[in-house]
């Protein structure tokens, strides 16, 4: 965009989008407790397709380790809540493996200013970590992505087995109180939706922020032809680190959010499953717009959670054969069809004007 | 003239998996020089580039930038902040991105994640674009998706694009392939008129191209220097026809890799 | 026992092979991430177990034994006609765009592993291993080494062998290389490209099938069958490096005996950890794996 | 830049709709989606009585769980045919908890405050229970859940119709020490329920003077124990106690037979392989083992015949019935029976009511434990025949009071909460 225009397509625009933030703030005023509590958690689902498009949609590295940094920031904030249920004592599932005294590193998460930094300092240096491992080496691709499944192998295993200090299979669950506020009471959770609705937005704010800055146009170039982006003097792998780090934060900052509506963090939710399923959600909303990834998550969840219920033998028939055609034949998603519509219809008024790129 | 010599490639060999496609390579660019380097299909032309700017590490052999800097040991953007420019073969450009945004990105400007997160587009830097854009005729195509130019255009762009760069090297590998007559006496023009300010190697295939406006050739043979020297002193050389210039050139045709 | 041990190793390496082998074809010489992978294996021990039900209620129990000779070229062929069936529906829609290939296979697996769970219900199904494969070998001192186990790496080596010959050697190899190498020459020069990807890829599948045959020696036949070996088997071929089949062997050699050796000295839990640390580490080291193809182009 | 900006309010568009149909849709005519949720539930909501039934029917745990679900569903449709509670009819939600666990917990919360069920029955694996846990305490709902657990746990909004460790694990150690060695090894999967019954086991051989000779934990959808029965073979146990979980059984069980070694070698003693496993992992790898639970196919009570002619005649003649069925299906049979006696579904009053209730299981009498709202179970252990069925070798003889906290046993002072 050269010149912010004041055209009425863009006041439009901005219409729609305080419009769609006026949906989101009023949702509370006519969802029940329980369909409140589930969208909630689908916007913490947004939260992490944000960034999952971020170095998916504009860099072009797929990572299946995505489900890791979610699940790290859940744990973290887990951690506060469990003390808090405890009231500092060592957690139920210490003493029923056998440990009598609160280990060291859980004592500072005691305090919710540190539970919260931790969930996101955690994943992003570990994003940072592995991103300046890989991708200084060069590597990318389906070898990054492979990598990435690894390293969620690792995570898993070694969280099952510190049963001690992790909860091993079970997780960490049984909260009573965030900051002293009653996690059932239906205020506390009002309060909640609604600080998950603003990070959705200030996320997307974010996002929307790095996309557009020239930052966001290198790592399109990253995207087109890396090596390219090397010869014009970038160091492709200092972008691909800070992107993937500032991805990984996200959805720590998500994972927090999520443990707040769900109640439950285990390590099956950094698993491999979860970790498509993010991809996944990204793909069908529309990868490289970041309304489509947000959309995208909130969609599929929204599917998911009514499909196994309407049809609890047979809903994996019908997600496996939307992801299978999704993938292989609208490879731009939910958001490309759209824009696919609009195009068509456009083409025919401005038929001679060649093929013009929508960015502009 | 010591201070004058901006590139200097000593005794440089490559090796890829035991075979040498270069062998104790000589080359020594003057500032401001434009340098022609040609050769039969396989003679290390390309793979010559690819040392100069990083690509390939050279088994053995030094080059050195500007009298003091030895690059061998160089990652390619080091390389390419130094000051040295390269033109790939087969134009690329970064297809998903607008003309203006592929220029806007080759820009010479700081190139660390947090100069670039913050970065305006200035008056200074918006008129630099606009000049490029003149300069290659894609001014009207500002907002094309560069994806979506012609071969042309493409080769176009990226000569922008690395003029954009404002290297002290430039480093062209076949610019003028595909491109019609028209369009390649304007590319020569062009290399004389950039030559003024910085120097050039370019690798090229067509020899009436190399003709018209080459002054010093280099040509190399099996990954070894053959001859150098003007156009008119290659094309005495008894060596030079027999390897190169007597052969039937088909360089459109079966193109050796880049 | 550290002879034993040695063993232990081979016969996982052998397992681990068997299961990547299919993929090295798949993924190693087509690019395609085939997530569906291990659900092809599960259709192979279906398959076996199909195979032995018809023995069970059509020939004599005398014949029983031998369903087994008969469960590996059935399973083949099984996988084989799924292989190819998915490749001309969907795989074909996916060249040259890998990571796409990762995520539309992935939601093939879910469906075929839903279609096994509607078709043979979700419990685990048993198959009965013929009576000349039961005992074992035995070497000194009471160590003893199971038949199965020896079977198994005795079957990997007869699919190494025939996958060589058929590859290296054959008419059909020469073709399916040189699509797989520069598919636009190949097809210039007169080679039908789309009957040599179907082709390659349901030998792929077929050959995952006979993985899904000879694990039925080894653990349970169920619907998620898939989802224990897939993780494992794209490691195996990573760490060989793609396209290439000693690579490949290479890869599953380490990864084998690396897990037998750090789960003895550990346990199964960390040295599981341990060996994809490993993994992890060494292929920042060489990102390409152990055997790597050097190429000149830009990407 | 025009069509940028209309292809943006497209999406826009498609967003407000999804939130309002996320959020908005359901709560003008709350019966709506809860009409798609079952065929079942489209008939006449008023006058019948809603319960929620929720087990993995897709993903890894779907193995087990299928199986109680069909249990459950044909309690319901007995109870039905004899006239329902209270005159009303039972109608099952089904929801699939598809082996995860937010899954369940976010399903548990829509049966309850969107469906409004009477009861919950559900769950399999102990983490699948802590996850429903904090909903059914917050929400005041009630669960059933059927299958023998690691105790440590009283919920006052959940009856546990499986065993405790004393109900199983406790008497089954103690029975080995008397009749098979002393020298234990402990296998088990890599969770929680191995982990905790293993620390118990420690202390009880500890304190009964048994003696621990290797303790193995194999990661869930570990597939080759070559290494692990070689450490076994080193160790020289006397009896293996196997906590291993599903898919894993098959691949020990096998392997361990082609590594030479026999039931008449080592004892194995599973807290997992109930009939079920068995067709799944061959009659052949596994005649002569041992395991422990609460019912057996083969268990000879007068309800037990008919409970299981009518589960083959419903679900087919090659089904087998097993432990935690026969808890699904008297989790069912118990809540209904409380509600009578209640008269209301009320969830204080059935629980008020359920005190000390006592019904005729398929496994022999049970009798609910106010405190602890586990029930009292006869404990037996059975040696796989070569028909796929158990002999019973020994049983407690009378039913055992559930001690989920194992308060009645000094030596396992030392696991106690710490809460």
């Amino acid at each position: 965009m050269l010149q912010q225009k004041w055209t009425p397509q863009r006041i439009w625009l901005l219409v729609g989008y305080a419009a769609a933030a006026a949906a989101l703030f009023s949702a509370p005023m006519f969802a029940s407790d329980f369909r409140l509590n589930l969208l909630a958690k689908f916007l913490a689902f947004a939260i992490v397709a944000l960034g999952l498009d971020l170095i998916w949609g504009y860099t072009g590295i797929l990572s299946l380790g995505h489900g890791i940094f979610f699940g790290l920031g859940a744990y973290a904030m887990a951690m506060y809540l469990k003390l808090e249920a405890s009231g500092g004592m060592p957690p139920d599932f210490m003493g029923w493996s056998g440990l009598k005294e609160l280990p060291y590193f859980w004592k500072p998460f005691e305090n919710f200013g540190f539970a919260v930094a931790m969930g996101i300092l955690i994943p992003s240096v570990l994003a940072l970590v592995l991103g300046y491992v890989t991708f200084r080496n060069r590597i990318k691709g389906v070898y990054f992505t492979i990598l990435t499944q690894a390293l969620v192998i690792i995570t898993t295993t070694l969280l099952v087995g510190q049963q001690a200090f992790t909860g091993g299979t079970n997780g960490i669950t049984g909260y009573s109180t965030i900051l002293g506020a009653s996690l059932g009471s239906a205020d506390t959770k009002r309060v909640l939706y609604w600080i998950t609705a603003a990070v959705l937005i200030a996320v997307f704010i974010l996002c929307r922020y790095i996309v557009g800055s020239r930052f966001g146009k290198v790592l399109r170039a990253i995207r087109d032809g890396e090596n390219r982006v090397r010869f014009i003097g970038y160091n492709p792998a200092i972008y691909q680190m800070v992107i993937f780090t500032i991805s990984a934060a996200i959805a720590g900052i998500a994972g927090m959010l999520f443990v707040l509506h769900v109640g439950i963090i285990s390590p099956s939710m950094l698993g491999i499953v979860p970790s498509i399923e993010m991809v996944l959600w990204v793909a069908i909303g529309g990868r490289g717009t970041l309304i489509g990834a947000a959309l995208g998550a909130i969609a599929m969840n929204w599917a998911k959670s009514e499909f196994s219920t309407a049809y609890p033998e047979g809903w994996l028939f019908f997600m496996g054969g939307l992801f299978v055609i999704v993938v292989v034949f609208m490879p731009k998603g939910i958001a490309g069809l759209i824009g696919q519509i609009k195009f068509r219809k456009k083409r025919k008024e401005e038929d001679h004007e060649g093929i013009r790129n929508p960015a502009v | 003239m010591k201070e004058s010599v901006i590139l200097q490639c000593d005794d440089v060999t490559v090796e890829f998996d035991g075979f040498k496609a270069i062998q104790g390579m000589n080359l020594k660019l003057e500032k401001g020089e434009l340098r022609f380097l040609i050769g039969p299909n396989g003679a290390g032309k390309t793979t010559m580039l690819d040392v100069i700017c990083g690509k390939v590490r050279p088994s053995s052999g030094k080059v050195t930038f500007d009298g003091k800097v030895d690059i061998t040991r160089k990652k390619e953007h080091q390389i390419a902040e130094l000051g040295i420019g390269r033109k790939f073969q087969a134009p690329s450009i970064f297809p998903s991105m607008t003309v203006h945004e592929n220029l806007e990105i080759a820009m010479r400007q700081k190139r660390t994640v947090f100069a670039t997160m913050f970065a305006k587009l200035g008056d200074d830097e918006r008129s630099r674009i606009d000049y490029q854009l003149g300069m290659i005729g894609l001014r009207s195509k500002a907002s094309w998706r560069a994806g979506g130019l012609s071969h042309g255009e493409k080769q176009w762009l990226e000569i922008g694009m690395m003029l954009l760069q404002e290297p002290e090297i430039l480093l062209l590998d076949e610019p003028v392939a595909g491109m019609t007559d028209k369009e390649t006496d304007k590319t020569g023009e062009l290399l004389h008129e950039i030559a003024q300010l910085r120097s050039i190697v370019v690798v090229e295939h067509d020899m009436e191209f190399v003709r018209n406006f080459a002054s010093r050739v280099t040509v190399m043979h099996e990954g070894k220097l053959l001859k150098e020297g003007s156009m008119d002193e290659v094309q005495g050389d008894d060596r030079v026809a027999e390897v190169y210039l007597g052969k039937r050139r088909d360089a459109d045709v079966s193109r050796s890799t880049a | 026992m550290y002879l034993l041990q040695l063993f232990n190793g081979l016969s996982i390496s052998s397992i681990l092979l068997l299961v990547a082998l299919g993929l090295a074809i798949t993924f190693g010489l087509m690019k395609v991430i085939n997530m569906a992978h291990g659900e092809l294996i599960m259709i192979g021990a279906y398959s076996t177990y199909l195979t032995q039900n018809i023995f069970k209620a059509y020939l004599p129990a005398s014949m029983f034994d031998w369903y087994f000779v008969l469960a590996i070229p059935a399973s083949f062929a099984i996988a084989f006609v799924v292989g190819l069936i998915l490749e001309m529906s969907l795989i074909r829609f996916l060249y040259g765009r890998p990571l796409d290939s990762l995520l539309a296979t992935w939601g093939v697996g879910l469906v075929l592993q839903q279609l096994a769970r509607s078709i043979f219900g979700a419990p685990n199904v048993a198959v009965t291993s013929p009576s000349w494969l039961d005992g074992g070998l035995m070497i000194m001192d009471g160590t003893l080494l199971p038949y199965k186990r020896l079977f198994i790496i005795a079957l990997v080596i007869a699919c190494l062998v025939a996958m060589y010959f058929y590859i290296y050697r054959s008419h059909e190899g020469r073709r399916m290389r040189a699509v797989m190498q520069n598919r636009d020459m190949a097809a210039c020069l007169g080679v039908s490209t789309r009957r040599v990807d179907a082709m390659t890829f349901a030998i792929g599948s077929g050959i995952a099938g006979i993985a899904g045959c000879a694990l039925t020696l080894m653990g349970s036949i169920g619907p998620s069958l898939g989802t224990y070996y897939i993780v494992d088997a794209f490691m195996v071929v990573v760490l060989g490096g793609v396209g290439k089949l000693v690579g490949t062997v290479l890869g599953a050699m380490g990864i084998g005996m690396f897990n037998t050796l750090f789960e003895y000295w550990t346990n199964a839990s960390l040295g599981k950890v341990l060996v994809f640390v490993c993994i992890v580490a060494f292929l920042q080291w060489k990102p390409m794996g152990f055997v790597a193809m050097r190429s000149r182009s830009l990407d | 830049m025009k069509k940028r900006l209309f292809y943006q309010l497209g999406l826009l568009l498609v967003a407000f709709a999804l939130v309002l149909a996320g959020c908005g849709g359901n709560n003008n005519e709350p019966a709506s989606t809860n009409g798609e949720a079952s065929k079942v539930t489209d008939a006449p909501a008023e006058d019948g009585i809603k319960v929620g039934i929720l087990h993995s029917q897709s993903g890894t745990m779907a193995i087990s769980e299928v199986s109680v679900i069909d249990a459950e569903m044909m309690a319901i449709d007995e109870i039905n045919a004899a006239g329902g509670v209270l005159g009303k009819k039972i109608i099952p939600v089904l929801e699939d908890g598809a082996s995860d666990w937010p899954t369940f917990a976010e399903k548990a919360r829509k049966l309850i405050s969107e469906d409004k069920v009477a009861t919950v029955f559900g769950g399999w694996t102990s983490a699948s229970r802590k996850a429903m846990k904090p909903v059914f305490e917050e929400l005041n709902g009630l669960l059933w859940y059927p299958v023998q657990y690691e105790g440590l746990e009283a919920s006052p909004n959940i009856f546990y119709t499986g065993a405790t460790t004393n109900q199983q694990i406790v008497p089954s150690v103690t029975w080995l020490l008397e009749n098979r060695g002393k020298k234990f090894y402990l296998l088990g999967s890599d969770y929680v329920f191995p982990r905790t019954a293993n620390l118990i086991i420690k202390e009880q051989l500890k304190a009964e003077g048994g003696e621990l000779v290797g303790e193995e934990y194999t990661p869930l959808g570990h597939t080759d124990y070559a290494t692990i029965i070689s450490k076994i073979k080193e160790a020289k146990p006397d009896v293996v106690y196997n906590t291993l979980n599903g898919d894993s059984n098959v691949a020990f069980f096998k392997q361990l037979k082609d590594a030479g070694i026999t039931s008449k070698d080592i004892t194995t003693l599973s807290v997992s392989v109930a009939e079920e496993e068995i067709r799944g992992i061959g009659v052949d790898v596994l005649e002569g083992h041992l395991a422990a639970w609460n019912y057996y196919q083969t268990t000879d009570t007068p309800t037990n015949k008919t409970f299981v002619e009518n589960y083959k005649k419903k679900y087919g003649d090659e089904r087998v019935t097993a432990d935690p069925i026969e808890a699904g299906y008297t989790a069912v049979y118990l809540w209904a029976a409380a509600v009578e006696k209640a008269g209301s579904t009320d969830v204080a009053k059935v629980k008020e009511a359920a005190k000390d209730l006592e019904w005729d299981a398929p496994e022999g009498k049970v009798k609910i434990d106010g405190e602890t709202q586990h029930i009292y179970k006869t404990v037996r252990i059975g040696e796989v025949q070569s028909d796929g069925q158990f002999k019973e070798l020994w049983n407690s003889g009378e039913a055992v009071k559930p001690d989920p906290y194992l308060k009645g046993y000094d030596w396992a002072a030392s696991i106690q909460p710490t809460e």
